[in-house]
C-alpha cells in the first residue's frame, strides 16, 4: 500500500518535471516576457498522482485476473471455462441487453420522432450531428470492426460524399434526393479504388496508407481551385425541399432531422443484416485470421473490397447530409481528426458491435456538446481515451457482441434475435 | 551566360534545400526505423516528440535570449535541453502507452500510439498556443561559409553537416557499443537476445530515448532555420520521415538515411521544377506507391508469415 | 480404388534450403494416410504445397475430385483449392477465436453457398434458404463432434482438445473429399487421443472422405492409418502399411539416429 | 553445482506442456533428455531459462530458487541455452555473434582466452570470422551457436537438438566436440536430442520423456538398448 503511494508520488514528480517547461513557462522573446503559471503545475502534480494510483491499481488487477483465469483453466481442466465477467462488463451487458427490450425501443423511437417538436432548431441540429456520427461509426465499423482493416482515411469518403452533392448541385443543379444515391455509390467506388491497391497490405501499413489517402484527397481539394474550389469551399448548398415546397430554415432543419432518422434506421437494419449474413461472417473470419479464412474457401480479395465499398457507401451518404445541413463545404471540415473521431467511436464502442457504436457516439458527441468546459479538452481526452482504452480494454465497451443464432428455427424461420 | 548561371544556381539552391530536408527526414526516419526494428511498432507519436522538442527549445532559447546570452551558447544549451527532454518524453511514452501492450495485437499498440500523438498535440495547444510562434534564428553564419553564399545557403550547409555528423555518431554507437548491438540483436531475434541475457526492457527504453534525441536535434535545427513553429509541425514531418523510412526499408538503418535523402531531394526538385501546390500530395503518393509495390523498401527484406 | 490426390515429384526451395525434394504421394479414395517423420522433415511444407499456401518450386500437385477429371492445382489460390474439395487444419490451431463455435463452422459453409450481400439486406429467398441449410448443417456437424452444447460459446473459451475438434468440424463444413489434418492430437491427453481415433474413423466411413494426417503420436498413427508415408530431410524414405513401417530399418534410423 | 527441478508444470498458451516434471543434474555430467516431438523437451529448457516460467513447481540452481528470475538473471548465474534451430543472428558477422554471447561479461582478458579456445575447437569459425551469420552452412551455424553459448562462460549448457537438420558426418563431429567441452571446461551439459543413439553414446545419464512427463531415468548405457527408448519415438 505504502509502496504504491510512494510510486505514485514518484510518478507525480516525474510528470511535473516533464511538463514543467510547457505547462508553467510561457515565453515571448520578442516582447521579452516570461509568464509563470505555477498553479498549472499543482494541477498536474495532484492529477498525475491520482491517475497514476488508479492506473497502477487497474494494471495490477488486470494482471491478477489474467492469472486467476489460467488458474481456473487448470482447476477445471477439461470442463468449459466459465466466462469471468468483471462488474463493469456486467453493467455494460445489462445496459446493452436493455436495448433488446421491444417496449424500450418503441419508447426511444417515439422520443426521437417527437424530439424536434419540443426543441429549438439548435438542439435539433445537435441531434442531427449525433445521428450522422452514428451512421459514420456504423459504416467504419464494417471496415474496422467487422473486417478488421484499420482504416485511418474514412473521413475522405465523407468528404467525397459532401463534395459530390455540392458539385452536382452547383454544376448541374442536382437536388438532394438524386445526389444521395450518387454520392453513396461514388464513395463506394472510391472505396474499391483505394481497396484494390492495398489488398496485400496488413495492419499498420494499411493504416498508414489509408491515412495517406485521406491527406491526398483533402490536399487535392484544397489545391484544385478551378474544379473543386480550393480552400474557400462551396457555399449555398440547398437543403432538401419537401415535395417541391421550399421550407424555412427551421422547417428544413426539422425535415432534415427526419430524413436523418430514416437513414439512420435503415443503416442500422442493413448493417445488422449484413452482420449476420454470409458476407458478415466472412468479414469477421478475415479479421480473426486471414490465412484460415482463405483456407475456408473464402475469396479474401472480394471480401475486403466489399467491406471497403459498403463501409465507404455510408460515409458518402452522410456526406450529403452534412453538405445539406451546413449548406457549405470546405476541405477544413474533413481533416485527419474527422477520421480519428469516427475511429474513436468504433474503438470505444467495441469493434464489431452496433450497440457499442451508438453508445459511444452518444458519449463522444453529446457529452462534450452539453458539457461546454469539456469542449476545449475534447481532443486531449480523446487521445488519453485511446491510450487508456487500448491498455485496459482493447475490446471496447461492448465486447461480447456475438450474435446468438436461434438454434431450433421454426419451420417458417423465426426472426433472429440480436 | 547569365542564363546558364541562373539555371545552375537554381539547381544548387534546390539541391541544398533538398539535402537539408533530406537530412531532417533521415534523422527522424532513424527514430522510426530503430523503434520498428526493436518492437515492430510504427511509433506514430514520434513526430510529436519532434514537435515537443521544438517547443522545449523555444522556451529555453526564449529565456536565454531575453537574458541576452551569446547566440552560440543559446544554441548549445537549447539543443542540450531539448534533447534531454525529448529523451524523457520518449522514455515515458513507451512506458505508458506501449509497454503494457507488448503482448497485445499490433493494432492495439498502433491505436495507442495515435492516441498518444493526438494527446501530445492537444497538450501543446492547451499549454502553449494553437498559433504559429516565431523561433529565434540561432544558427550562426560562419565566415568560411559566406564565401559560397552565392551558391549555397550557409545555414543549410551547417544543418546538413551537423546532421551528417550526428548520424555518423549514431551509426558508430549502433555498430560498436554494447547497447547498439543489443538493439540490433533484438530486432533480429528477440527470444534469442533474451537467451543471451540481454535486458530487453532496458534496451527498448534506450531505443526510444535515442530516437527522441535525434528528433529533438532535428527539430531545433529546422525551427531555427525556418523561424517559426506550431503544434502541427510534427504531423507532416513525421509522416514524411516515416515515408523515408519505408522508402529505405523499415528496420534498416542505412535504408533510413538513404530514404531520407532520396525523399528530400525528389521533393525539393519536384516542387522546384513543377509545382509547389502539391508538395505534400507528392510525398503521400510516394508513400502509397512504395508500400504497394515495394513494401520491403529499397534495402529491406520481406518478412513472410509462417503458416 | 480411385486416386484422389497425386503429387508428381514436387519440390520446394526456401532460399538455398531444399525443403521438399521430388516427393511422390498418392492417396486413394477412402484411405487414411499418415505422414510422419522427424522435426524439419518437410511434412508441413508438403501440406502447404498441396493446399496452395506455398507454390511448389518444381513438380505438380494433381487432384482428382470424385466424378471429375484430373486438375493440376499448382499456383491456385488456397480458397480455390478448398472450393475444389481439399480442406485442412493447422498445426497451431487457427480458429476464429472471437467468433462463436457455431459461427466458426458456418464460415466453413461459406464456399458452398451463393447468396450475395444484396440478398442478405433484402432477405431474399435464396438467402433464407441457404442460411437455414447452413445452420442445420453446422449444428449437425457440431453434434457429430460433441460440441453442440458449446455452440454459442466464444471459440477461444473452449478447452484445448475441443478447439482441435472444432477445427476439424470447421474443415468438414467446406464439404471436402480429402481432409488434411496437421497434428490433430497435439496437446491432447491419452483419453482425448482415443476419442479422436474414433472420430477420424467415423469421418472416413460416414462421410466417405479420404484423410491425410501429420501426427507425432505413433500409437494413434499405428491404430488408424491404412498406410504410412515417412519423410526425412525433405525426401520420402518409406511408404507402406503400419506393419511394414514398424519393421523398416531406415525408418527406425531416421528416428533414433545412425549407429 | 547442481540443478534441481521439482515437479514443474508449464504452459504454452492453454496447453499444459509439462505435467509435473522433476529431474536433477550434478556438476560435470552430460545428461540427455530424449523423446518424440511434442513431448515437452523444449519446454523444459525454456522453463529453466526463464522464458516459459513454470506455473507450479520449483527450480533450484546451487541451492537457490531460480524459477521466478528473469532470463538475463538466469544467464548471469551461468545457465546458458543454445536453442533449437540455432537462431544465429543472420545480419551479424560470426565475430559479432560471438561477442553477443559474452554480452553480460566484463572480464576482457578472459573473454579473449575463451575466444581463442573456441577458434581452436572450431577453426572454421576463425576463417569465417567476418562473414555474416546468415551465409554460413547449417553445420557451421550449429558450431557458431554452441560457441556463442560458450562465450557466456556457462556452468551449465543447455543444448536443444544440436543435430537437427545436419548431415551425419557433421553430427558426429559436433557431438565429439560437445564431449570435449564437457571434459576440458568441466561444463555440465544438458542435451535434448531426437538422435537418441548418438546422444546416449556421449551422455552419462538419460531421461526419457513422453507427453509432458518423465517416463524413465537411467544410466545412458542401460537406456541404449532399451525398448522404452524405441517406444518413446515410435509408440511400439
Amino acid at each position: 500500500m505504502n509502496s504504491e503511494i510512494r510510486k505514485s508520488i514518484i510518478a507525480a514528480a516525474w510528470f511535473s518535471l516533464l511538463s514543467f517547461p510547457l505547462i508553467v513557462l510561457k515565453v515571448d522573446y520578442i516582447e521579452k516576457t516570461i509568464d509563470l503559471r505555477w498553479n498549472n503545475l499543482i494541477f498536474i502534480a495532484v492529477g498525475t498522482f491520482f491517475v497514476s494510483y488508479v492506473w497502477r491499481y487497474f494494471l495490477r488487477r488486470g494482471e491478477k485476473s489474467r492469472q486467476e483465469e489460467t488458474a481456473v483453466g487448470i482447476a477445471i481442466d477439461q470442463k468449459k471455462r466459465p466466462s469471468v465477467d468483471s462488474p463493469t462488463q456486467k453493467i455494460l451487458t445489462q445496459l446493452s441487453n436493455l436495448t433488446q427490450s421491444k417496449p424500450l425501443i418503441a419508447i426511444l423511437l417515439v422520443m426521437i420522432v417527437a424530439f424536434p417538436l419540443g426543441s429549438s432548431t439548435y438542439q435539433t441540429s445537435i441531434i442531427i450531428s449525433t445521428m450522422m456520427y452514428i451512421v459514420l461509426g456504423l459504416g467504419l465499423n464494417i471496415v474496422v470492426g467487422m473486417a478488421g482493416l484499420l482504416d485511418l482515411g474514412y473521413g475522405a469518403f465523407y468528404l467525397i460524399g459532401a463534395y459530390a452533392y455540392a458539385l452536382l448541385n452547383l454544376n448541374y443543379g442536382f437536388g438532394f434526393w438524386i445526389s444521395l444515391p450518387i454520392a453513396g455509390m461514388l464513395a463506394a467506388t472510391f472505396g474499391v479504388l483505394l481497396g484494390i491497391p492495398v489488398l496485400r497490405l496488413r495492419g499498420d501499413y494499411l493504416a498508414i496508407v489509408t491515412l495517406g489517402f485521406h491527406e491526398i484527397v483533402r490536399l487535392v481539394v484544397e489545391n484544385w481551385d478551378e474544379v473543386l474550389h480550393g480552400p474557400s469551399g462551396i457555399p449555398n448548398i440547398p437543403k432538401p425541399g419537401f415535395f417541391g415546397l421550399k421550407l424555412g430554415f427551421n422547417g428544413s432543419t426539422v425535415y432534415l432531422y427526419y430524413i436523418t432518422v430514416v437513414i439512420m434506421v435503415i443503416a442500422i437494419i442493413v448493417i445488422r443484416r449484413l452482420h449476420i449474413s454470409r458476407v458478415g461472417r466472412a468479414w469477421m473470419a478475415l479479421r480473426e485470421d486471414e490465412v484460415a479464412c482463405q483456407a475456408m474457401g473464402i475469396d479474401t480479395t472480394k471480401t475486403k473490397l466489399t467491406a471497403f465499398a459498403l463501409g465507404a457507401f455510408w460515409a458518402g451518404i452522410v456526406g450529403v447530409i452534412f453538405a445539406a445541413k451546413s449548406s457549405f463545404v470546405n476541405p477544413a471540415s474533413f481533416t485527419f481528426y474527422e477520421s480519428a473521431m469516427i475511429l474513436s467511436i468504433v474503438v470505444l464502442g467495441g469493434a464489431g458491435s452496433i450497440r457499442g457504436v451508438i453508445l459511444a457516439t452518444l458519449i463522444l458527441i453529446l457529452l462534450p456538446e452539453y458539457m461546454r468546459f469539456l469542449k476545449e479538452y475534447r481532443m486531449l481526452l480523446f487521445g488519453a481515451l485511446w491510450v487508456t482504452m487500448m491498455v485496459f480494454r482493447p475490446q471496447g465497451m461492448i465486447s461480447d457482441a456475438r450474435h446468438k443464432y436461434e438454434l431450433n428455427p421454426e419451420p417458417d424461420g423465426n426472426e433472429n434475435k440480436s | 551566360m547569365t542564363g546558364t548561371y541562373d539555371i545552375l544556381s537554381y539547381f544548387l539552391e534546390l539541391f541544398s534545400s533538398g539535402l537539408t530536408r533530406g537530412s531532417i527526414y533521415a534523422l527522424l526516419a532513424l527514430g522510426y526505423t530503430l523503434v520498428y526494428g526493436v518492437i515492430g511498432l510504427i511509433n506514430f507519436a514520434h513526430g510529436e516528440v519532434y514537435m515537443v522538442g521544438a517547443f522545449i527549445g523555444l522556451i529555453v532559447a526564449g529565456i536565454m535570449s531575453i537574458m541576452d546570452y551569446n547566440i552560440l551558447a543559446i544554441l548549445f544549451v537549447t539543443l542540450t535541453f531539448a534533447m534531454i527532454y525529448a529523451a524523457a518524453y520518449g522514455f515515458t511514452i513507451e512506458k505508458v502507452a506501449y509497454k503494457p501492450l507488448r503482448q497485445a495485437p499490433r493494432l492495439a499498440a498502433l491505436i495507442s500510439a495515435i492516441g498518444m500523438s493526438i494527446f501530445l498535440r492537444e497538450y501543446v495547444i492547451l499549454a502553449q498556443t494553437p498559433d504559429f510562434v516565431s523561433f529565434p534564428a540561432l544558427i550562426p553564419k560562419p565566415a568560411f561559409l559566406l564565401a559560397i553564399k552565392n551558391y549555397l545557403e550557409p545555414t543549410e550547409v551547417l544543418i546538413i553537416l551537423s546532421s551528417l555528423t550526428i548520424m555518423v555518431l549514431l551509426l558508430i554507437l549502433i555498430k560498436r557499443t554494447k547497447v547498439g548491438k543489443a538493439m540490433r540483436s533484438i530486432s533480429q531475434d528477440r527470444e534469442m537476445a533474451l537467451l543471451l541475457g540481454i535486458n530487453v526492457n532496458k534496451t527498448i527504453s534506450m531505443t526510444f530515448m535515442l530516437g527522441s534525441v535525434l528528433a529533438a536535434f532535428a527539430a531545433i535545427l529546422i525551427a531555427a532555420h525556418i523561424g517559426q513553429i506550431n503544434y502541427n509541425i510534427g504531423f507532416i514531418v513525421g509522416i514524411k520521415s516515416f515515408t523515408a523510412a519505408v522508402l529505405g526499408g523499415i528496420g534498416s538503418i542505412r535504408g533510413a538515411l538513404l530514404g531520407g535523402l532520396v525523399l528530400g531531394l525528389t521533393e525539393s526538385f519536384a516542387t522546384g521544377y513543377f509545382s509547389s501546390d502539391y508538395e505534400d500530395v507528392f510525398a503521400f503518393s510516394i508513400l502509397i506507391l512504395i508500400l504497394i509495390f515495394k513494401p520491403s523498401g529499397l534495402i529491406g527484406t520481406v518478412a513472410t508469415e509462417k503458416v | 480404388m480411385k486416386t484422389v490426390l497425386q503429387t508428381d515429384k514436387i519440390g520446394k526451395n526456401f532460399g538455398g534450403l531444399r525443403a521438399l525434394d521430388a516427393v511422390d504421394l498418392n492417396i486413394q479414395e477412402g484411405e487414411i494416410v499418415a505422414l510422419i517423420g522427424p522435426n524439419g522433415a518437410g511434412k508441413t511444407t508438403l501440406f502447404n504445397c498441396i493446399t496452395g499456401m506455398h507454390e511448389p518450386t518444381d513438380g505438380k500437385v494433381n487432384i482428382i475430385p470424385p466424378g471429375k477429371g484430373k486438375t493440376c492445382v499448382n499456383g491456385f489460390k488456397p480458397n480455390i483449392i478448398t472450393e475444389l474439395g481439399l480442406a485442412r487444419t493447422f498445426q497451431n490451431i487457427r480458429l476464429f477465436s472471437k467468433m462463436t463455435v457455431l459461427e466458426n463452422v458456418m464460415v466453413g459453409c461459406h464456399c458452398r453457398n451463393k447468396n450475395t450481400f444484396l440478398e442478405a439486406i433484402i432477405k431474399g429467398p435464396r438467402f433464407k434458404r441457404e442460411e437455414k441449410q447452413t445452420l442445420a448443417h453446422s449444428l449437425d456437424l457440431l453434434e457429430t463432434f460433441g460440441l453442440v452444447d458449446f455452440a454459442q460459446q466464444m471459440a477461444e473459451n473452449l478447452p484445448y482438445a475441443d478447439q482441435r475438434r472444432l477445427e476439424i468440424a470447421r474443415a468438414l463444413a467446406t464439404d471436402p473429399f480429402l481432409l488434411l489434418l496437421d497434428e490433430p492430437a497435439a496437446g491432447m491427453n491419452p483419453n482425448e487421443t482415443n476419442a479422436l481415433d474414433q472420430l477420424i474413423l467415423k469421418i472416413r466411413t460416414e462421410k466417405k472422405i479420404s484423410i491425410l494426417l501429420i501426427e507425432h503420436d505413433m500409437k494413434l498413427v499405428m491404430r488408424i492409418s491404412d498406410r504410412i508415408f515417412v519423410m526425412n530431410q525433405g525426401k520420402n524414405i518409406a511408404d507402406g502399411s503400419p506393419q511394414e513401417i514398424r519393421n523398416n530399418e531406415t525408418v527406425i534410423h531416421a528416428y533414433l539416429g545412425e549407429e | 553445482m547442481n540443478l534441481q527441478i521439482k515437479d514443474i508444470h508449464s504452459y504454452y498458451g492453454n496447453i499444459e506442456a509439462l505435467k509435473g516434471v522433476s529431474l536433477e543434474l550434478t556438476a560435470g555430467e552430460i545428461v540427455t533428455l530424449i523423446g518424440g516431438n511434442g513431448a515437452g523437451k523444449t519446454t523444459i529448457l525454456m522453463s529453466i531459462s526463464g522464458l516459459v516460467p513454470p506455473k507450479r513447481g520449483e527450480i533450484h540452481f546451487d541451492g537457490n530458487p531460480i524459477h521466478a528470475l528473469s532470463p538475463d538473471k538466469i544467464v548471469s548465474l551461468g545457465i546458458v541455452q543454445v536453442p533449437e534451430g540455432r537462431r544465429i543472428f543472420p545480419d551479424f558477422s560470426v565475430q559479432e555473434n560471438l561477442d553477443l554471447g559474452a554480452y553480460l561479461r566484463n572480464d576482457k582478458p578472459q573473454i579473449k582466452t575463451d575466444l581463442d579456445y573456441i577458434f581452436e575447437l572450431f577453426p572454421i569459425l576463425k576463417e569465417r570470422r567476418y562473414q555474416s551469420g546468415g551465409t554460413l552452412s547449417g553445420g557451421e551455424q550449429q558450431m557458431l551457436a554452441i560457441s556463442r553459448g560458450l562465450m557466456a562462460n556457462p556452468k551449465l549448457l543447455l543444448l536443444d537438438e544440436p543435430s537437427l537438420g545436419l548431415a551425419p558426418l557433421i553430427i558426429q563431429q559436433i557431438f565429439q566436440i560437445i564431449k570435449k567441452i564437457n571434459q576440458e571446461q568441466k561444463t555440465t551439459i544438458f542435451l535434448v536430442e531426437q538422435n537418441a543413439n548418438l546422444a546416449l553414446q556421449i551422455a552419462n545419464r538419460g531421461y526419457v520423456m513422453e507427453n509432458g512427463l518423465i517416463t524413465m531415468e537411467d544410466k545412458a548405457t542401460n537406456l541404449l538398448g532399451n525398448e522404452a527408448v524405441k517406444s518413446a519415438y515410435l509408440g511400439i
